[in-house]
């Protein structure tokens, strides 16, 4: 039996192994504007499940909004889970379990996060399971629901073990066993989310390539495919393992203690160099065939794309270039990607990129006027939005803190911490 | 993006806009028939539910050469809808004789993706429970279902009307598939007083709309981008038929 | 035995147990059914799917609409077209096409109310209120004090209402102002008889000026039947028509030709007319004081006075040459309190193009007999004046009235602010309103009571104003009266009885019925929906035309406002509403950007004209005139003619319902009367109004 | 791993293997057969109340009695609409003096034909707002083209057996359906079946039985 050390956190016993950890009234104390803030928005939440989407800014011309721009964003920052468990267990890049941990709890927090946020934002939750029992299969969105309830029960499964994990936990011979065995299943688990989330983050982006009366994000493609199906897997496996990489050097930037070592997020950066570069290359060739492609045989023209300075050009550019072909080169060549600054600041573009591009393809699409005779529309999320995806936030920085604070996440934390 | 069906019968609509003033009549009608809820507060063009909505058009001049017309517009029951592919549930479909589009709002679980593909702004989201005033809900019809909060509807080319016409083809032992010209029309269609809508089968040559289709002067909405509605506008004037698609500067006006 | 890890077993096999029953799935499906048919979501009344129609006549609509009406189950739901109305013949009005709607309407009036000591109202049963209608009838009766103004326009009941005037020993029974009126003063200064009305469905060529013939005058729904039917959508138009107002209105959308005039510059237009006609060579013979007039009047100096380039006017006269059947109709936008002088150029035009009694042209009707006895003629009460009157009792020129009697009409609401209504109910010594709806008149009357609606009682329409021939079409019951309304027409024919008057039947529908039989028409048929038209004419005698007072109209005239001012003009829309009523539930959603911007209204002005005085679109401002103000923001329309800035009448309703409540202002608030140079009628006339920025 | 093995040891001393084995799987069974006792037996009870018809009608008595035919009562009427069940009115026509003796006959007479009150009816086959059903092409016409449907037979396809006492209605407390409602899928028996596109107009588009 241990020993009391009053020296020690009141939870010491559950802390991971030879790790250092505030005290527990530190941390509880900084979990008090956050949960304040989820309160917040689980009151936005109630509203919008009690009295119906009337509380939103919503409306008829921006049926979506802040909320699926939201969840494509967060969805493909999360990509970095599937991806980095791809090379970790199917490609054996073993340096990866370094950062694997919690790239898997980044991903189930956006997926399931995007799961609370998808109940909010259709009219009848209650029907949500119709998506499963009368499913369209030529819906794009049904392969989005299929894969997305699908992926997120296997980062479940990935996330359990972990769980099980913790100190105590693991004291449990039943515990232990099943979180052994998960492990040693877990590049099933893997080669099955890699699968399941290519395709989701594929549809995603094929659920607007495939409004062919929407000119703004029409694209043609191979097969079912759009282009944009292929256009959102190489953005968000370019962008995912970054934030991953992001949410590390946060945490690390929070609790003051090395998590993980820099060859470890070098190699990540380097990945998404590659990764970025190849989807900026696809991106860019992708907007040319739209300027003179799309557009003409829509009887449309690429100054009518912009209006006004919310939906102005510095859009488009901001996204192709500043947090475009500027990240790609900074983080494939060597020299720069070697520069934590300028590593750093290449993430951060680079997943800026991509939210961009998630929220233009959302909210611009819907401003923009079809009709000759219509004129565009802006859109302002209002509070309701907003409280609920900060509820979502909220929550995400709970189980994070949570995670950091009780279970083994980081294999290298006690290598890199030692005095 | 499933393949276009074909049928035999496709109900159709022509609106003749040298002949449309705007007085709103058939918006009225629409809503009564239709069982919307009046909205005391209509004047939020994004929240107000109509199924069919007259819009202003203008030619874009300065005084005095200045022309105005009014364009209605119902749910186009496009060839080629964009709204029924994308639905992830099959509550909106186009699969019967006639070629409506339909929308079962009791399947509807309000994800507004159709409203996203539909580039008319045909489709209206219930942003909240509809409300009548004290009693005035006994002036609801029986044909058509009132639709809670959280659904997404539309124009249905008064179906209940087309399902009357048929019933009344059986009472009368005739068939229901060959309805004569006139035996169904929409709400908007009738109570037009300039009779600037004209309503029936475009398949049928017994039908007027059968020949008014192929006036020169016969345009759809947003042609190009291959949505094959089944609602035709007429207009003598060019400025108002080249504002029924998008042209690049150097495109002649189609009809 | 159970102990916490026992419990979680259990829960753990309750949850795998529950997975093999339906609960789950039972209770998901039954769940959702839950959302299909959610409890506070209105039940559809089926029935036994019975289907019946009421063929009957819009009172709401004043173009006499037909309607039928269709019920399920007894109840009331739609109003459709009737196909077999010789008028409307299938077409319905946005208005129409609300009335059983507006039944319902949170406006409408539940039972009698009284005012009390403090202003506030406390509901009466009927008895009682009966009762203190009979003491002040008794009263005025005495004093001949009794004043009455009708918001009918012409049916039976203003019969009714004037024999009741006449036997209580007044002759103070009016009218709410309109159309009606103007015309036939117009009529009467050319020395005309008979009543006039416009054979619009038979013309090819139809002048409108200020006129809205497609979308509020006169009937309006017969009007746009016969123009649609005219226009065939796959052949040509057998009938052209071209509209001379200051704002591109509906019925300007519907013109093949827009002519923007300035507003009150109607009478150079047609002097111009007159001028090119004259110049033309159409004969003067007999109306030389005419074409003398006009001579002056060259495209140029018509052009310095209405803003209309000198080939469009030239165009309008060679297209009225070559019209086989021309018609010129002049009226105003709001239908109300018109000048008649432009009406006399129009009636004369139309002479001067041999148009009278012709297929087509002007006709003049014979008017109707009443059936009431004591009742005024036709004639008799077109020539009462009720803004005079209401002037009269403000000016002090004469006493106010001891009992003031208004039935379905609200002119606090649809008069001009500077009439003198309210002054008028303030000094009356007992007012009274028969009313469907609790508005702005009724609120400021001692005691209301509330009216069965036109769906709800017997009543009729004979020959609405504008249309050619002679038309009869009876209104019926569709529905019991609502809540404790009742049929004024019986409420007042048991009062007048038991403060023995003799009206001479002893219920309304009788009285229609002698009616019927006195036209010669079967009441079963009317009862069917059938209508009465015939087409007989009154000869036309020699008409002089009045030179002295139509240059006296012209002069002082056409002075271009000055600088910073602009004239003021109004468009109406039908949907929204008329001087009696108010935007019904429906309508509110055909609201545009037209008539409010931001809640308020939308002052309408050219971009040149926006330019010209610096403003921005979506600027809050102040119209001024005067003491009088209303606020606004600007929007830029460029059917507008320069100089001016176009307001939607109908709006700014303060006590009606909350489809109408807080929706913009009042343009009557800009108005006033003044009395018209010439002819000396009480005129409605809106002053150039300054910007001011809000 | 030490720390571990120590701390599971004390359990392990207080019961013995098989005890552990039997009192351990216990509740977890038990509850299975709680969560399937109020599954199948409790759950559909509590779902559902019972009630009865204000006026206890029979078929046999109007038909084989009365001798009745059922277009005397329920007909389709000339614009193709279905008259449903007679208004008290229309019942009158016969029941305008008492018939025969029963109980019913005079709750009905007292209750409803001399106030001139309607009949709250329970229908067993109600359907929702949001379905369009007419019975119009559901005749025995269009059926026979290829069946060989009596008549009695054609209507107890969908309805219950009302032949002789009017059965105890049942309604779903939560979604207020009558038990007897037909579900989509029992309507797809025929509107689904491949053989009747070809036969009758039937088919299983959406709007053939939504509004």
């Amino acid at each position: 039996m241990e020993g009391k050390n009053y020296n020690l956190p009141a939870d010491a016993a559950f802390f991971p192994e030879g790790v250092e950890r505030c005290s527990l009234l530190r941390f509880v104390l900084h979990l008090v504007p956050i949960v304040l803030l989820g309160l917040w928005g689980g009151y936005a939440a109630f509203r919008v499940l009690a009295s119906g989407l009337g509380v939103t800014a919503l409306d008829d011309y921006f049926g979506f909004g802040l909320w699926i721009a939201f969840d494509l964003g967060v969805i493909a920052l999360g990509a970095g889970a599937f991806f980095s468990g791809a090379l970790r267990y199917l490609l054996n890049i073993d340096k990866l379990k370094n950062i694997i941990n919690l790239a898997v709890i980044v991903g189930f927090l956006c997926y399931s996060g995007a799961m609370l946020i998808l109940v909010l934002d259709i009219g009848q939750p209650l029907r949500a399971w119709f998506g499963y029992w009368h499913p369209n299969v030529h819906s794009m969105l049904t392969e989005v629901i299929f894969c997305i309830t699908c992926y997120c029960l296997v980062l479940i499964i990935e996330y359990v073990p972990l769980m099980l994990e913790n100190r105590q936990v693991v004291k449990n011979r039943f515990a232990h066993a099943l979180a052994h065995n998960f492990h040693l299943i877990m590049p099933l688990f893997a080669g099955i989310g890699a699968f399941l989330s290519t395709f989701h983050q594929g549809s995603l982006g094929g659920m607007y390539g495939v409004l062919f009366a929407r000119p703004y994000v029409f694209r043609d493609g191979f097969f079912i495919w759009p282009w944009t199906f292929f256009l959102y897997i190489l953005s968000a496996v370019g962008c995912g393992p970054m934030f991953t990489v992001l949410v590390a050097t946060f945490m690390e930037k929070i609790t003051g203690r090395k998590l993980v070592s820099w060859d470890v997020k070098l190699l990540m950066g380097k990945i998404c160099g590659v990764m970025f570069s190849i989807y900026m290359v696809f991106k860019l060739i992708d907007t040319v065939a739209w300027i003179f492609g799309i557009l003409p045989d829509a009887g449309m023209t690429f100054n009518q794309m912009f209006y006004g300075w919310i939906y102005g050009r510095w859009l488009l550019f901001a996204e192709l270039i500043v947090c475009g072909v500027l990240p790609a080169y900074l983080l494939l060549r060597a020299r720069y990607r070697e520069r934590p600054a300028l590593f750093y600041i290449s993430g951060l573009l680079a997943c800026t990129g991509v939210v961009i591009n998630r929220y233009v393809m959302t909210v611009q699409t819907l401003a923009m006027p079809v009709l000759p005779f219509d004129r565009w529309e802006t859109y302002a999320p209002n509070w309701a939005e907003w409280g609920a995806s900060a509820m979502v936030f909220a929550y995400a920085w709970i189980v994070v803190a949570l995670s950091y604070r009780y279970l083994p996440i980081f294999p290298q934390e006690r290598e890199l911490n030692k005095k | 993006m499933s393949a276009t069906q074909e049928f035999r019968i496709k109900w159709g609509m022509v609106i003749d806009l040298d002949k449309c003033t705007g007085c709103g009549s058939c918006m009225v009608a629409c809503q009564a028939e239709n069982n919307v809820a009046p909205a005391e507060d209509g004047l939020n063009r994004r929240r107000a539910l109509n199924w069919l909505l007259v819009y202003r058009l203008s030619n874009g001049k300065p005084f005095p050469d200045h022309d105005i017309a009014y364009l209605p517009r119902p749910c186009m029951q496009c060839g080629k809808p964009s709204c029924v592919s994308v639905c992830p549930v099959v509550a909106t479909t186009k699969d019967e004789e006639g070629g409506i589009v339909s929308q079962v709002t009791p399947r509807c679980i309000g994800c507004r993706y159709c409203m996203a593909s539909c580039p008319y702004h045909a489709r209206y989201f219930n942003w909240h429970d509809p409300v009548w005033p004290a009693g005035m809900e006994k002036t609801l019809t029986p044909d058509v279902s009132v639709r809670p909060r959280g659904v997404v509807e539309k124009c249905t080319f008064c179906h209940h009307r087309l399902m009357a016409a048929k019933d009344r083809a059986y009472a009368e032992g005739r068939d229901p598939e060959k309805l004569p010209d006139g035996a169904y029309v929409t709400s908007c269609t009738e109570a037009c007083p300039n009779g600037a809508i004209s309503f029936g089968d475009v398949n049928n040559p017994e039908h007027k709309v059968h020949e008014l289709i192929k006036s020169p002067y016969a345009f759809r909405l947003l042609e190009r981008l291959g949505t094959d509605p089944q609602v035709w506008y007429v207009s003598r004037r060019e400025w108002v038929r080249r504002l029924g698609d998008n042209y690049l500067n150097n495109e002649p006006t189609k009809g | 035995m159970l102990d916490r890890r026992g419990f979680l077993k259990f829960v753990g096999g309750a949850a795998v147990g529950t997975l093999a029953t339906p609960v789950v799935w039972k209770g998901l499906d039954d769940l959702s059914i839950w959302t299909q048919n959610w409890p506070w979501i209105p039940r559809l009344d089926k029935g036994n799917n019975l289907n019946t129609y009421i063929s009957t006549t819009s009172k709401l609509c004043p173009s006499a609409c037909g309607m039928r009406v269709r019920l399920v189950n007894g109840r009331p739901v739609r109003v459709l077209g009737d196909e077999s109305n010789p008028l409307s013949r299938g077409g319905v009005s946005a208005l129409a096409s609300a009335e059983v709607q507006l039944r319902y309407s949170p406006a409408r009036l539940k039972r009698p109310l009284r005012r009390t000591a403090d202003g506030t109202f406390v509901a009466i049963p009927w008895y009682e209120a009966e009762a203190l209608l009979r003491a002040e009838l008794v009263k005025a009766a005495r004093d001949g004090g009794l004043m009455c103004l009708s918001g009918d326009e012409n049916g039976t009941m203003n019969e009714l209402l004037s024999a009741l005037t006449v036997a209580m020993g007044s002759s103070d029974f009016y009218l709410m102002p309109g159309e009606a009126q103007t015309t036939a003063a117009a009529w009467k200064s050319l020395g005309g008889r008979g009543r006039v009305g416009y054979d619009f469905a038979r013309s090819d060529f139809v002048l409108a000026v200020g006129a809205g013939v497609l979308e509020n005058w006169g009937p309006v729904v017969g009007n746009r039947r016969a123009w649609g039917r005219a226009r065939p959508q796959d052949g040509e138009p057998a009938m052209r028509l071209a509209y001379a107002g200051p704002v591109q209105n509906n019925t300007a959308a519907g013109a093949d030709w827009w002519l923007p005039i300035r507003p009150g510059s109607e009478m150079a237009f047609l002097m111009g007319i007159a001028q090119l006609l004259f110049a033309q060579g159409c004969p003067s013979a007999g109306v030389e004081s005419f074409a003398e007039l006009a001579a002056v009047w060259t495209p140029e100096k018509v052009a310095r006075a209405t803003g209309l380039a000198p080939e469009r006017l030239q165009q309008v006269v060679e297209q009225l040459a070559a019209a086989r059947a021309p018609l010129i109709i002049v009226g105003t936008d709001l239908g109300q309190g018109g000048e008649a002088a432009p009406v006399i150029l129009g009636m004369a035009l139309n002479t001067l193009l041999g148009r009278v009694n012709q297929d087509g042209g002007l006709r003049i009707l014979p008017e109707p007999e009443p059936v009431f006895p004591r009742a005024m003629s036709y004639g008799d009460m077109m020539a009462q004046d009720f803004t005079a009157a209401v002037r009269a009792v403000a000016d002090k020129k004469r006493a106010a009235p001891s009992l003031l009697m208004i039935y379905e009409a609200n002119p606090v609401y649809a008069m001009p602010r500077g009439a003198g209504v309210e002054e008028l109910l303030g000094s009356a010594g007992f007012s009274v309103s028969f009313s469907c709806f609790l508005d702005e008149t009724a609120r400021r009357c001692d005691l209301i009571l509330p009216s069965a609606m036109g769906l709800e009682r017997f009543d009729d329409v004979n020959t609405p104003f504008g249309l050619g021939e002679i038309f009869y079409a009876l209104c019926q019951p569709v529905a019991e009266p609502l809540y404790e309304s009742r049929a004024a027409g019986d409420v007042l024919l048991d009062l007048a009885r038991l403060i023995g008057l003799d009206m001479g039947y002893a219920t309304f529908r009788e009285a229609l019925e002698a009616r019927a039989a006195s036209l010669g028409l079967d009441w079963a048929g009317l009862m069917k929906g059938e209508c009465a038209i015939s087409r007989a004419t009154l000869p036309l005698e020699s008409l002089i035309f009045p030179s002295g007072l139509i240059a006296e109209a012209l002069e002082g005239r056409f002075i271009q406002p000055e600088k910073g001012a602009l004239a003021v003009a109004t468009f109406t829309k039908l949907a929204f509403g008329t001087a009696d009523s108010a935007i019904p539930p429906f309508a509110t959603k055909l609201i545009t950007d037209a008539e409010l911007t931001a809640g308020e209204l939308s002052a309408s002005m050219n971009s040149a004209t926006i330019r010209e005085l610096g403003l921005r679109e979506g600027m809050k401002i102040r119209l001024v005139a005067g003491e009088m103000s209303l606020p606004a923001r600007v929007r830029a329309f460029e059917g507008v003619a320069m100089g001016t800035v176009a307001l939607a009448a109908g709006f700014g309703h303060t006590n009606f319902d909350a489809f109408n409540n807080g929706k913009g202002a009042n343009v009557m608030d800009l108005f006033t009367t003044v009395e018209e140079p010439g002819t000396g009628l009480a005129v409605w006339r809106c002053p150039d109004v300054k910007i001011v920025k809000a | 791993m030490e720390d571990r093995q120590e701390s599971t040891a004390p359990q392990k001393e207080v019961c013995s293997r098989f005890k552990c084995r039997l009192c351990g799987v216990a509740p977890f069974f038990v509850g299975i057969v709680v969560a399937l006792v109020f599954g199948w037996w409790l759950f559909p009870t509590l779902m559902f109340n019972s009630q009865e018809q204000p006026v206890q009608f029979t078929h046999d008595t109007h038909v084989n009695v009365a001798g009745l035919d059922c277009n005397y009562c329920h007909k389709i009427r000339p614009d193709g609409t279905f008259s449903a069940i007679p208004t008290t009115k229309e019942c009158a026509v016969c029941h305008q003096v008492l018939l025969g003796e029963s109980r019913a006959e005079r709750v009905f007479w007292d209750e409803y034909v001399r106030p001139g009150k309607e009949v709250a009816w329970l229908i067993y086959q109600k359907q929702p707002d949001n379905v369009f059903f007419s019975h119009a092409p559901h005749s025995l016409e269009n059926c026979n083209n290829c069946h060989e449907f009596s008549k009695t037979e054609l209507c107890l396809f969908c309805h219950v057996n009302v032949k002789d006492k009017a059965p105890t209605y049942h309604e779903n407390r939560l979604s207020g359906y009558s038990k007897d409602t037909m579900k989509m899928w029992q309507c797809e028996r025929c509107h689904a079946n491949p053989n009747h596109l070809a036969g009758t107009a039937a088919n299983n588009a959406c709007f053939v039985c939504h509004k």
